[in-house]
């Protein structure tokens, strides 16, 4: 098992960069839609200290927890975000677009379930080329409405490819929730059972459960037993898309909110540290300087930046 | 006939009439019940016409396709909305193969009465995958109309017809529209699929433009005017079926065309409408008429990048004067940089 | 329970007219690509024969048997076959796309897959006007991989319409085996089970069974209990699309075929029928000449038909 | 030099040699290794290159599209093939929002070296959904590269280069080329994407036509030349991107332009070509020029119907007599109303 810490302070980081982005999005300088983890770092933090640098990770819309947790570096990403020729895409990707090869963070893109079957085609790679690598395909419950999901649990399954499906059920797309999009009388994780792909649900605030079961996956996967499919319950604490909070515009109440911040996963890691001893107010304090530190660097970084030139928006159409 | 409505309001109205008139219309889509009603043109129909006739549905753009056409060819006129036209990318094999084809490949047996309402996104980083604008793609499919409104009172008139009609008719709202207020006539009336709107009269040169390279085109022609250059602007408000005649009619008037796209440039519509003119008559301009159209690049998503992706009107000034033999610069004609360019109006402060 | 006569006659005369158009198809004269139901046809007998004409039915490129099942006009079909102006497409769309609106065969489309969703949508339709109409899909186990088949599963789950999937698993798409497309771990019905959707698997050469189940299941739908997914077991005997066999070329076996052979559902039935003593070889010839007349005035009515002259070629585009 | 072999082996042959060159090849699809081999284009490489680099795919064109990304931006060079562009309509959100934009939106970090083999059907019945050619689609999108060989020699050397290719590859088939035999080159070599092939040399007229067009127009073009007009036949082999260039310098000879495509006729890849000329100058046609292309209707599937459906050589006869003043009529040229016109050639007989 990880060092229990080292889960803390990745999800404090997490959590501390995204309240960065919120805190400062009214600035104005971030100028492009952000879709926050605050709430799920769990499930990123846990799974991918369950895998390697050399392992693959990919994500979709709310993808900088994923991106961070991966190894991705923070100040491309910031950069990224500012639209600045730092970043990460060299401003053509924006919030929505992380990469990071160097961090095996293969790439993020907003169309919903679309990573998913490109995933698979990297764990098809692995496969071919007898590699040890496992693909991490992260996404929300949403994303299994997507027929595309389907074709890609199918082929992962039948081909018995060395990827995990980390899906995160935070109960809604947007302002949506699940009754009109899946069937109540059904899990979501019952999906990949169709599809003969060995299937969890657990809570995905706790980062050891998920690190237990995303370890557990890889070993499988690594040995050649093919994929499996976890689905983590979280929440979502801010709004969809945007740094604010979007409890009183009527999609969801203010109480189902407040009941799930008492599941926070970064209190109910520190809570255990605590009770182990591992964590006193100074050692997280200090930790939190270390990452604002870290975090101020990256931001300074990504400010100072130049624009790209806007004539060079014409490079990188061919390879 | 005063009345003001934004654009928005003018869908809303509009679906809202159609599904009061016809029991037959009903309504779904992504967030189409939600808080924010899809950018305010849904908003509260939920409650006023029940949850059977307005509602959300899954993320399954292909699938919800193939339902529409499905309830279609069984009696019902739905709307389906798709925030982005980009995610309906997915639906594309059941928007073409099969809606398109099916009056026609069953010998005229049932018709597919359906409205896909997409929106074109730009700006605030919308990015590569949040911002196409694939008109020309739809205009290509026989069997589909393909309308493009650019004022609050076409939006309501059109859709209203766009609904009433018995073919399947892609629907393209630019985000930017949205917000825009305008003159809309009370009640139930339609605006006629087809026509072009004459935006502005002038016997100089022709502007042809849709969706929101309109309000740039009458930017554009309020400057020539100023150089003593009449330009006619001509909103495309249908792209299909193609208003030959009415741009024939401008052009041949005027001698002298732009056609201005928020599509990319190769293989674009203002291809189609220059070559059909010049196959119909070989002296029908009296110098070469010329695109502004999008580059043939993605959209980059930084506004540092994106700022000169976007012609504006500055662009349509450059264009026409040089069509008169005057060589300009972008920079004589660029009055409000004080605006970021990648914001509709200074009201938007995103994320969204 | 229906007249097992009844089967017997639709089954046989599915196999007659299927027969005939393989006899004829070298003349040259039916000119489009056919996908022959032979070995297949009782599933469309047994459960067309489970609805009524008010209900719906839609199919894919292999629809002859579920058209005629459904009642579909013998001589509108031969005819749009044909390419004549009196098909049942007025030659728009030959064998791979049957419509006959008037029996409640809705339509079908060569594209895997494609109408799956649309006969969902018809069953919405069915709902939302309070309807008792109850809507087959049927479809071959290879349109399953498709992932519009898991969106219209989710959809029809969730709604809870008025849908029967009827999978006709042949075994093979084209001249593809299972093995390279569907993992062999799980059967092909599990998949609607990950939907929440009833499902069955049964043999579809057993026409009882299938009547069986078909009628169950419209029952459920008509009280508003949903949909129900039913994959029967059969087997193609001719080639995948044409007239003649391909059991040579090497995609599967002689002994395969014959195998299967054995368990025709015409042969099958009519054993049962003679055992029962409903049929004897009298009665038989007596039915197969009523057929035989019937398919030779549909031929002939095809044959003697004005093709389309081709300036109606702009009919039709919009409505 | 003078070694004969069909298209469909020509295929066959640089698929081969690019297995055998670059391991990082490899090729998946519907019925790959089946016994027809995608109408013999893909026989045998299964049993010499191995199941792990040729092999047949779920019914999951999307999702396999998703896949072949995945696996081209982990370091492998995936074929893809459709039997039909029409099934691929399924895979265009892979292929539009992510392969074509993948190199771009990620600012140059990883590229997406796929080809997409897709045949285009005609004949036979083939029907509304079997037939469908939508290169105008492809090379309207930023990012994707567009090519249609019509002959065995281009066929072999195109397809090499378009698995040498670094980028997302649309590689169009007909149908009717697959068995038409021509000089083919032992061994490995390239053809490059992009230059047009002059097919013919003239001075009078260019005819410039694609695919199996070519054909029809190298026909035309004999015809032209008993009436003493020298027509130059241009094969546009490759859609995007499109040779301005080549295509200028032909018609600044002829001052005379027809343009044949197998694509639909309106927001065609003819209103690009004849656009961008008259674009340029003015007075580079001597005349109007002309699109001889597919009427706005989806493909009717009775040979009865579909007989006049597909332009052949006689409507590019009438069109380039009608540029030099000469009204003819089709029935003058119809030398062949013999062989039946849903079939390529004598020996088919059905059934696909
Ligand atoms: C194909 C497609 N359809 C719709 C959208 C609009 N959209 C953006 S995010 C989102 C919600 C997806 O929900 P989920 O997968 O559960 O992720 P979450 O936002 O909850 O993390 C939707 C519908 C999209 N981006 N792509
Ligand atoms: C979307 C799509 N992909 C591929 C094809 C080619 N195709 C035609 S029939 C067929 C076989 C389908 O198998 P199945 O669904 O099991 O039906 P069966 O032929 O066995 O009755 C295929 C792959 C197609 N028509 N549509
Ligand atoms: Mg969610
Ligand atoms: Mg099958």
């Amino acid at each position: 098992m990880k060092n229990l810490k080292s889960f803390f302070e990745q999800i404090l980081r997490i959590r501390m960069v995204e309240e960065t982005i919120a805190e400062r999005y009214s600035e104005q300088e971030m100028r492009c839609p952000v879709h926050l983890s605050i709430g799920q770092e769990a499930i990123a933090a846990g799974a991918c200290s369950a895998v390697t640098t050399n392992d693959y990770a990919m994500s979709g819309h709310r993808s900088h927890a994923h991106y961070l947790a991966k190894g991705g570096s923070l100040k491309a990403m910031i950069a990224e975000i500012y639209g600045k020729s730092t970043g990460c895409c060299e401003g053509r990707g924006g919030s929505m677009h992380l990469i990071d090869r160097s961090a095996g963070f293969l790439g993020a893109v907003p169309i919903v379930g679309s990573t998913i079957p490109i995933a698979v085609g990297t764990a098809l790679t692995s496969q071919l080329d007898h590699k040890e690598t496992v693909t991490l395909a992260f996404f929300g419950e949403g994303a299994t409405e997507e027929g595309v999901f389907h074709e890609s649990m199918n082929f992962a399954s039948l081909r018995n490819l060395p990827v995990i499906f980390i899906c995160e059920n935070n109960l809604y797309s947007v302002y949506t929730s699940m009754e009109p999009r899946q069937p109540m009388h059904r899990e979501v994780n019952l999906q990949a059972i169709g599809h003969g792909v060995e299937a969890h649900q657990a809570d995905g605030n706790d980062v050891e459960e998920v690190y237990r079961l995303v370890t557990a996956a890889s070993l499988k996967a690594r040995a050649g037993d093919g994929p499996t499919f976890l689905e983590f319950k979280t929440y979502r604490w801010r709004e969809h898309c945007g740094p604010g909070y979007d409890n009183h515009i009527g999609y969801r109440s203010p109480e189902e909110f407040e009941g799930w911040k008492t599941l926070c996963p970064l209190d109910r890691l520190r809570r255990r540290l605590k009770a182990e001893n591992l964590l006193t107010e100074t050692l997280e304090e200090n930790l939190r300087q270390k990452i604002r530190a870290e975090i101020e660097d990256a931001f300074a970084f990504a400010r100072s930046s130049p624009f790209p030139d806007s004539s060079t928006m014409t490079q990188y159409l061919f390879a | 006939m005063s009345r003001i409505l934004k654009y928005c309001e003018a869908i809303l109205e509009a679906t809202d009439l159609s599904l009061e008139k016809n029991p037959s219309v009903y309504l779904m889509g992504l967030g189409v019940p939600d808080p924010k009603g899809i950018f305010g043109t849904t908003t509260g129909l939920q409650e006023k016409h029940g949850s059977h006739r307005v509602f959300d549905i899954p993320i399954s753009e292909n699938g919800l396709t193939g339902v529409a056409i499905g309830s279609a060819i069984t009696g019902k006129r739905p709307i389906l909305t798709h925030q982005r036209l980009d995610f309906a990318l997915l639906a594309i094999e059941q928007m073409v193969n099969q809606a398109a084809k099916w009056h026609y490949m069953f010998g005229g047996q049932a018709s597919v009465p359906i409205v896909f309402r997409m929106m074109i996104g730009r700006g605030w980083g919308q990015g590569p995958q949040h911002s196409q604008a694939l008109h020309s793609w739809f205009a290509h499919i026989p069997g589909l109309k393909v309308v493009m409104p650019t004022t609050p009172h076409d939006a309501k008139g059109m859709l209203i017809s766009s609904i009433e009609d018995n073919n399947p008719i892609v629907f393209l709202e630019h985000r930017w529209l949205h917000n825009i207020p305008g003159p809309v006539p009370e009640g139930y009336y339609t605006v006629p699929l087809g026509p072009i709107r004459i935006a502005r009269e002038g016997a100089d040169i022709t502007i042809l433009a849709n969706s929101i390279m309109t309000l740039e085109a009458l930017r554009a022609a309020e400057i020539l005017e100023k150089q003593g250059i009449h330009a006619e602007v001509l909103d495309l408000r249908t792209i299909a079926p193609l208003d030959r005649e009415g741009i024939k009619n401008s052009v041949k008037k005027t001698g002298r065309l732009i056609v201005t796209d928020i599509g990319h440039h190769s293989f674009g519509i203002g291809g189609e409408i220059i070559s059909s003119l010049i196959e119909e008559d070989i002296s029908i301009f009296k110098t070469s008429p010329s695109r502004i159209s999008l580059p043939d690049f993605p959209t980059p998503t930084s506004h540092a990048l994106a700022k000169d992706y976007y012609p504006r009107y500055p662009h349509l000034v450059v264009a026409a004067l040089k069509q008169f033999g005057i060589i300009s610069s972008l920079k004589e004609f660029e009055t409000d940089n004080l605006r970021p360019s990648d914001i509709p109006d200074s009201s938007f402060t995103g994320p969204f």
